[in-house]
């Protein structure tokens, strides 16, 4: 089905479905209870877990795949934001021309940054990129402030020309990003029985967004492009005196993969019409690193994992607080709630960090291959009590004949 | 006129003259063996051939046109193939990916792989490359992890990387070393067999005289940087310097 | 002229911090291999280590004082350290104020035993695992030490002032002739500076005078075969993690007088770090020292504000564009060897 | 075929030690691919043993698993050596105690230079042979002794691969195809080298796809077949034994 | 309007920096917050709500709901602040958002409110745009900000260093740097200061050394450090360390300034802070009933005296309260008018007005300097004049802050 093997089609359905249901999966927990702190189904979140998904499953076709790591890739997602409020600024509040934009400023950036680091292979590439990211950040928080509006931040402000759209809405406020008439902001909300579900308009843009990049990914990654691209990881040398020239392919990728960061730009601030420059620095870029790697690098389907588990500690794990704490254990003795509070209370809240920091050390420790791995045990280990599957039969047949 | 012309090729590496004043000429559809002592300077030539290194002087000629000054990629495009000594195959890919790299490199040329078309609807190069397979006997390895092979395997998968290519002219460099008797005689006529189907020219290093004798029909021995000399492998056999300098009891 | 002295000096200091720093990163990262994000991390505890002693030697017990009022209107509990009441009160106040030259030999083993510990338990099982999975672990690492020392020292900067001895500057420009006041320099930079030359020479001479530089340099680029040849290269691994983080943690130490030590300042030199190390070239100390330098003095040039009003920002990504320069132009940074790191 | 060593505390071990070097019941897995399946055999004090085999019979894990090298994992059965049981050691462990390996594919150390790659050899305890001897047995060696090892001739590299071992006093050398890609009057040279070593004491298995060479050099020889012994004897029961030479050696 | 508060509670969003350089002036805002709501519930001992000048604050919650509140972390990043402000308002039903010790992060987060319909009563941010360029109908600071500062400092250090002075300015190169800069220098330059240069720093520069060495040549006898945070802190400690105020320059002491001071950098510069002048919108020390009913409260709950960042942050979260309750309604328009023009007193600062101009609070602004013995470390300022509201006042168009429109109030949905 869509030219995808019998797997790959599988995985596609999955994560169609995973996408479209969403609002039902990350919200388990109904309001009133005390576990709906773990909710994650409101739209800003959801939003993100896609938008972050895009920019990870970019990121790994080029490092999943050709093993080239990029550490300047949040440039192009910063550029791909101040495109897309630009283009908010100038033209309309109408997101496909910025979306549009923000793919074609970070495609050309690409162009020329990979152009320069694929010179270089290795942790010199990376450095590479990466000093051509921090570049870009310093300036656009000082010297491009014409430009970027510094720390602050792009916004989008009352007297903005908007050429094709309205500067000021009837009642004397901004606009509001829109999809030909569309809120993105739109979202109805559906109580059913304690629980309830929020449906954004531009959640769901982002989703169909995501899944026609999932599958294009997935399409590069079966083709011959892609194999080509993991010959050009697993041996150069041998790739050259094949015939082929790996330079405009990895380019190539590099590009493509930029373009996937500046959607996801584009995205994030047609969601949220503001562009800063803390979205080019280092450590932008190391978080797509993490997230990638966290998922499983060269994994189709782990690079949203990754990013879906990072986004998830930073907003859910954060606004745990001590009193949120004592909500939960106030049925506990009072010594006794004292004493989980105080065990608990340097990982949660302002200690997110810290979880996150262990859970990034025991994710990598027991699970080399990352969150795809542990689905793959887990399901390994369900399978292994049907005997008659093949795999498990054909394993026997390696074991010692006594 | 021979499709491939070596004249008078010079390559230092610091103070060791490498290669000195090489000729050699090989002609077309014919298999040349170059032997000679370790250290010789063979692996040095056929590196100066294929782009990996580029001579301090003289010229190389395939097929009327210089190699030189272009870059592997598009001398492997001009119908030049290369074994390398050491087994240099895609560890991470599987032997059937492997095989279908070179496949597309010969069909699309070196810059217009198709991105969005599955490497699983090629259904004719597929073929290809399974009939390849099936000739060097590794068609029930088709889909191992290929750095999980044994060397003697590695070597037989890099050689049918460059022979589905169809080269005009193939580079073996010790093909092989490291291959069990049964294979090595397998390989011999593997080798004689595709010479006599199609067009193609061969060179060959080898140190297994049993090869060597049983392919060549020119032989040209290297000692020390120079060709010392170069005729059928009968009077080779019997060149009395050959024989004390590199063949010994071999011969 | 006098300007350019200046800054010349200025960059010579800085540049010794960007080398000790880089010094630490490139014996794990350029020698053996393992990107270690957690490299700040130890520069961090280093300089929390001066800290660290600093608290131990003022461990005080209370004393009320009843003619005085804290903020609540309540009697003032004054804090009386214990070195006051064992040594008296002027000697008691010298050793608080050598704090930090005291806190090197504490940080000694305590780094020591952190990189080895941290060696043991936990980078020896990421050699072989590829380069994505040791950021991972690394970069986790680092987080969990920055938020301990958050969680016991607050997220503020805590000074952490040198000697009295070392208050003040020393004037240069009067030494070479010119005006006072127009090249000085403050003491404890030139402390600094001694001090970073004497580290770099000792980690220079027991790499270069033993065999110990090459056999890790062997192992790096094959443990198995060293392993064949009869080498425990895992225990050499363990020594120069714990001679790395020693280095680290040294140059943390060192640094506390200069910028008050805050949780989150390995994080800030980490990324310098690797660039200076990259920019070295990868598997080479000497690089990884000039490179520093180099970095140090054109990010001072680069400051000057003859050079700013030409060139606006330019101090905002010098480091980051010689970087680029000097990678285009020598594909292995300064002195980098072939090979390592380059896949 | 063979029965367990009897290494009890209490027992004289010269007596009871049937070999020098003992493997018992070995069983050796790539993670999960089973590769060695319960081999036992035994080594004599100064006894040269081949070890022949088809491409991917598991002579290399063999080997490597006696090195004590991290893969293959040996998960069963023991190995002692002169009383020692190296199937508890590391592989540096098994190396001090007197094992050498020359592994197939030569594992010179780059960035190291000849020398170094020498002198590397002859850090840990126990020493053997010296620089001058080395360079004395291989003269290419010496006049390259500056240069970068792998940029050494395929040949030249085997060579420094074995000079390596021999620079260590060892008791048990291992040789994998320790012939390939050398030039025929090297390999007579190597030959008489294997001897006049052997007559000094030293016990060596040698992996050869020659089998002829390997069987005129050797005393015993063990034949291998996907993981297990088919042939344990004496070198001269091979050559006579048609059956034995075509099924498994295609002699 | 948005998240109408249905049930018998009503739910603020304190939106603080909890990891990263700010983290421990958040987690003190984070008190003042709770301590509010602590006050507002008719907890603890009533602090401030007792010396407020409004008395419609009666403990019990506001508009007789409960508060409560959620917490969330700004990383002092413009992008995770709006990320976690969302949170609160489309998950949590947040009605109002403070906190914040940053003016970019203030106005990206004053912008997400203004579109999303909810108020926000800014935290810690000095900036003159917060108020100035990118004011917001939905936003209001209570706040000084770095023009209040330069008209307060200016007199102070025209009396302590003559009007003969030579200033050198080192500046935070993005846009509070340069607002501070801005109205420091018109400041003194209307005293007859001169301006002898000024150089921009990078925000990430942690050793100003090479900044600092060209200074004492420059001809300069004053150095202005614009910085804030670990800026501060570095470039002050680096100053001192050059031996700066050691020297004489054109026949006077060289001296430092430090226009925004806070107790929190103060500390984390130790000694160097000693007899250097700069200003502060509170200080624990002041003795109006105010002020010492706060500090008691605060400090008998948490053991040591609050911040500034606190004091604003407590006072925002009753201002808010208290508006409310007068409006009668969580209507962030009712609200928001109830407080445009609000004239109050007891909450620290002397008689305050919040202006409807550009929602910008009016009040007396503190000159401090580096205490020479301090008793405790705690007591690192000592307040040297309390510069009255008249001196700092300046009108809604001054040139420092136009271009800005408050636009109209968005209730929301
Ligand atoms: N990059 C290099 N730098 C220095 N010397 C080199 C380099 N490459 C090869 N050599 C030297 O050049 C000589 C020729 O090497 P080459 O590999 O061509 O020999 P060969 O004839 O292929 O030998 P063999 O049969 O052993 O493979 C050798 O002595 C080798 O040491
Ligand atoms: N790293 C590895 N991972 C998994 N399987 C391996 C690995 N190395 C070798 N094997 C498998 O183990 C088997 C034995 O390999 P081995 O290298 O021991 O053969 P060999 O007898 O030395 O062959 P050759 O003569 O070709 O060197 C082969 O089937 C090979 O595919
Ligand atoms: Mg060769
Ligand atoms: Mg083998």
């Amino acid at each position: 089905m869509f030219g995808l093997g019998k797997k790959d089609t599988t995985v596609f359905v999955v994560v169609i479905i995973l996408a479209l249901c969403a609002p039902f999966i990350l919200n388990p927990f109904p309001t009133g209870s005390s576990l709906a702190q773990f909710n994650a189904g409101y739209p800003d979140l959801m939003q993100r877990f896609v938008i972050f998904g895009i920019f990870a499953i970019g990121f790994n076709l080029l490092f999943g795949l050709t093993g080239y790591l990029s550490f300047g890739h949040a440039a192009f997602l910063g550029m791909g934001s101040y495109a897309a409020v630009w283009m908010f600024k100038l033209l309309s509040m109408n997101v496909i021309p910025a979306i549009l934009l923000s793919m074609v400023v970070a495609g050309l950036f690409a162009v020329v940054i990979g152009y320069v680091s694929l010179r270089r292979s290795g942790i010199y590439f990376s450095i590479l990129t990466l000093a051509f990211a921090q570049m870009s950040y310093n300036l656009a928080y000082s010297v491009l402030t014409p430009i970027t509006n510094g720390e602050t931040g792009l916004q989008i402000t009352l007297d903005d020309p908007r050429i094709l759209g309205s500067s000021a809405t009837a009642d004397g406020s901004i606009p509001v990003t829109n999809l030909f008439g569309l809120e993105m902001r739109h979202f109805t909300t559906v109580d059913v029985a304690g629980w309830s579900f929020n449906f954004s308009v531009g959640y769901y843009l982002c989703a169909v967004i995501m899944i026609l990049a999932f599958y294009v990914a997935v399409r590069i990654f079966r083709s011959p492009f892609g194999m080509m691209l993991r010959a050009i990881k697993s041996n150069q040398q041998r790739l050259y005196y094949t015939g082929l020239n790996a330079r405009p392919y990895t380019l190539a990728v590099f590009v493509i993969s930029g373009m996937y960061a500046g959607l996801a730009g584009g995205l994030m601030a047609s969601m949220d019409p503001l562009a800063g420059p803390e979205r080019m620095q280092w450590t932008a870029s190391g978080e797509v690193v993490l997230m990638t790697i966290l998922g499983g690098a060269g994994t189709l389907i782990g690079p949203v994992l990754g990013a879906g588990f990072i986004k998830y500690f930073e907003n859910i794990f954060s606004k745990i607080n001590d009193s949120v704490l004592h909500g939960w254990f106030a049925f506990l003795p009072d010594g006794l709630e004292n004493f989980v509070i105080a065990i608990l209370h340097p990982f949660v809240g302002k200690g997110w960090h810290l979880t996150l920091g262990l859970m990034f050390m025991l994710v990598v420790i027991f699970l080399p291959g990352g969150l795809v791995e542990g689905g793959q045990r887990i399901s390994r280990a369900l399978r292994r009590d049907k005997p008659e599957d093949n795999g498990a039969a054909s394993k026997a047949s390696h074991e010692p004949a006594e | 006129m021979g499709i491939l012309e070596v004249k008078d090729v010079n390559k230092r590496f610091g103070g060791l003259k490498a290669l000195s004043e090489v000729n050699l000429s090989v002609t077309e559809n014919t298999v040349h063996a170059i032997i000679g002592p370790n250290g010789a300077g063979k692996s040095t030539l056929l590196n100066c051939l294929v782009g990996k290194l580029i001579p301090d002087t003289g010229s190389v000629m395939f097929d009327g046109q210089s190699v030189l000054g272009r870059k592997p990629f598009e001398i492997n495009q001009m119908g030049i193939s290369r074994v390398f000594q050491t087994p240099e195959i895609f560890g991470d890919l599987t032997v059937m990916e492997n095989m279908m790299i070179p496949l597309f490199a010969r069909r699309d040329g070196a810059y217009r792989l198709h991105a969005f078309r599955s490497v699983e609807s090629e259904a004719e190069l597929r073929s290809r490359a399974e009939a390849m397979l099936e000739d060097v006997k590794m068609l029930d390895k088709r889909n191992m992890h290929s750095a999980s092979m044994s060397r003697g395997d590695k070597r037989r998968l890099e050689m049918a990387m460059c022979l589905v290519q169809e080269p005009r002219l193939l580079l073996l460099d010790e093909p092989t070393a490291g291959m069990a008797r049964a294979d090595t005689n397998n390989t011999i006529d593997l080798l004689k067999e595709i010479k006599e189907k199609r067009d193609i020219t061969m060179a060959i290093i080898e140190h297994d005289m049993h090869v060597v004798f049983s392919l060549a029909d020119r032989i040209t021995v290297l000692a020390q940087g120079t060709p010392l000399v170069e005729d059928s492998p009968e009077n080779i056999k019997g060149h009395p310097k050959v024989r004390e300098a590199y063949l010994g009891e071999a011969a | 002229m006098d300007a350019i002295i200046l800054q010349i000096l200025n960059g010579l200091d800085k540049g010794s911090a960007y080398a000790l720093i880089a010094l630490g990163l490139t014996l794990i990262f350029g020698t053996l291999g393992v990107v270690n994000f957690a490299h700040g991390a130890l520069f961090m505890i280093g300089a929390f280590c001066a800290v660290t002693l600093n608290r131990i030697l003022t461990l005080s017990h209370q004393v009320v004082d009843e003619s005085r009022k804290d903020f609540l209107g309540n009697p003032l509990k004054v804090d009386v350290p214990y070195v006051n009441d064992w040594f008296g009160e002027a000697a008691g106040a010298t050793i608080i104020d050598w704090a930090v030259p005291l806190a090197i030999l504490f940080s000694i083993p305590v780094m020591i035993a952190i990189g080895v510990i941290m060696e043991r338990g936990l980078i020896k099982h990421f050699y072989r695992r590829p380069h994505a999975d040791q950021i991972l672990v690394t970069f986790g690492l680092a987080i969990v030490l920055q938020e301990i020392i958050k969680y016991f020292y607050g997220a503020n900067p805590i000074p952490t002032p040198a000697p009295d001895v070392f208050r003040g500057s020393f004037d240069f420009g009067v030494l070479l002739g010119f005006d006072p006041n127009v090249i000085i320099y403050p003491y404890w930079r030139l402390v600094y500076f001694a001090f970073a030359a004497l580290i770099i020479g000792g980690v220079f001479a027991f790499l270069q005078f033993t065999t110990f530089g090459m056999v890790v340099r062997a192992g790096m680029a094959d443990r198995e075969t060293v392993g064949l040849l009869g080498i425990n290269i895992d225990r050499r691994f363990t020594i120069m993690f714990g001679l790395a983080a020693a280095v680290a943690g040294l140059a943390g130490v060192m640094y506390a007088p200069i910028n008050s030590p805050n949780y989150h300042m390995g994080m800030d030199f980490l990324v310098l770090s690797f660039v200076v190390v990259v920019v070295g070239g990868m598997g080479s100390l000497p690089g990884a020292v000039l490179a520093g330098f180099v970095l140090g003095v054109l990010e001072s040039f680069a400051s000057m504000n003859e050079i700013k009003s030409i060139l606006p920002g330019i101090d905002q990504i010098i480091i980051y564009l010689v970087a680029i320069i000097i990678l285009l132009t020598r594909p292995r940074g300064l002195m980098g060897r072939k090979g390592v790191m380059e896949d | 075929m063979n029965v367990r060593p009897d290494f009890s505390k209490n027992a004289n071990m010269a007596e009871t030690a049937p070999a020098f070097l003992s493997v018992w019941d070995m069983h050796s897995y790539y993670g999960e691919s089973y590769i060695v399946q319960g081999i036992n055999f035994n080594v004599h004090e100064g006894e040269i043993v081949a070890l022949l085999g088809r491409n991917g019979a598991g002579k290399t894990t063999t080997l490597r698993s006696i090195a004590r090298l991290n893969s293959p994992q040996v998960q069963r059965g023991e190995i002692w050596l002169d009383h020692k049981p190296l199937h508890r050691m590391s592989s540096y462990e098994a190396a001090t105690a007197g094992l050498g390996l020359v592994p197939e594919d030569r594992r010179i150390i780059p960035g190291l230079t000849v020398e170094e790659n020498l002198q590397l050899a002859q850090i840990a305890p126990p020493i053997g042979w010296s620089l001058e001897r080395l360079y004395e047995l291989f003269p290419r060696l010496g006049e390259r002794r500056k240069q970068e090892g792998v940029t050494l001739s395929g040949g030249e590299q085997q060579m420094l691969a074995i000079a390596r071992a021999l620079a260590r006093d060892i008791k048990v050398l291992l040789l994998d195809e320790p012939y390939e890609g050398l030039a025929p009057v090297i390999v007579d040279e190597i030959e008489k080298t294997l001897r006049h070593i052997k007559e000094q004491g030293m016990t060596t298995i040698l992996v050869e796809q020659n089998a002829v060479r390997a069987l005129q050099l050797a005393d015993r020889a063990i034949i291998l077949d996907t993981g297990s012994i088919v042939f344990d004897g004496t070198a001269a029961e091979v050559l006579q034994n048609e059956e034995l030479r075509a099924e498994y050696l295609a002699i | 309007f948005t998240n109408e508060p249905t049930g018998g509670s009503v739910t603020l969003g304190f939106n603080v920096p909890q990891t990263g350089p700010y983290a421990d002036e958040g987690a003190d805002e984070l008190r003042a917050f709770e301590l509010a709501v602590e006050h507002l519930n008719g907890g603890g001992d009533g602090g401030m709500m007792n010396t407020f000048s409004s008395k419609t604050l009666d403990g019990t919650g506001i508009l007789g709901k409960k508060v409560e509140y959620v917490t969330g972390d700004t990383q002092t990043k413009s992008d995770a602040a709006r990320a976690s402000a969302k949170s609160m308002i489309e998950k949590d039903g947040a009605v109002m958002i403070s906190g914040g010790s940053s003016s970019g992060v203030a106005v990206a987060v004053q912008g997400l409110c203004q579109e999303a319909g909810v108020i926000f009563m800014a935290g810690l941010t000095h900036s003159n745009d917060t108020t100035g360029k990118d004011k917001k109908a939905n936003g209001f600071r209570h706040f000084f900000n770095a023009y209040m500062s330069a008209a307060a400092l200016a007199p102070v250090l025209e009396k302590m260093y003559g009007k003969d002075r030579k200033a050198y300015h080192l500046t935070a190169d993005y846009t509070w740097g340069w607002t501070q800069q801005e109205s420091i220098q018109a400041a003194t330059e209307a005293m007859g200061w001169e301006t002898v240069n000024n150089v921009l720093t990078p925000l990430a520069q942690t050793d100003f050394s090479s900044y600092i060495a060209p200074v004492l040549n420059s001809g300069a006898d004053v150095l202005v450090l614009n910085h804030y945070g670990g800026n501060m802190v570095n470039s002050l400690t680096n100053a001192v360390q050059f031996g700066l105020r050691d020297k004489q320059v054109n026949g006077k002491n060289f001296e430092i300034v430090v226009p925004l001071y806070s107790r929190l950098m103060a500390r984390g510069a130790g000694e160097n802070v000693k007899g250097i002048f700069g200003s502060t919108n509170w200080h624990w020390s002041l003795q109006d009933e105010g002020s010492k009913a706060f500090v008691q409260s605060f400090g008998t709950k948490y053991g040591f005296p609050p911040s500034q960042a606190a004091h604003t942050c407590y006072v925002q979260t009753l201002l808010y309260a208290d508006a409310v309750q007068r409006a009668g309604s969580f209507n962030p328009c009712e609200v928001g008018a109830a407080l445009e023009g609000f004239e109050f007193d007891g909450l620290g600062n002397g008689p305050t007005l919040y202006r409807a101009d550009d929602h910008q609070c009016f009040k007396d602004v503190l000159v401090v300097r580096g205490k020479e013995n301090p008793e405790s470390e705690f007591d690192l300022l000592e307040v040297v004049e309390v510069t009255p509201r008249a001196q700092v006042e300046y009108a809604p168009d001054h040139p420092m802050f136009a271009g800005g429109n408050l636009g109209s109030c968005n209730p929301g949905a």
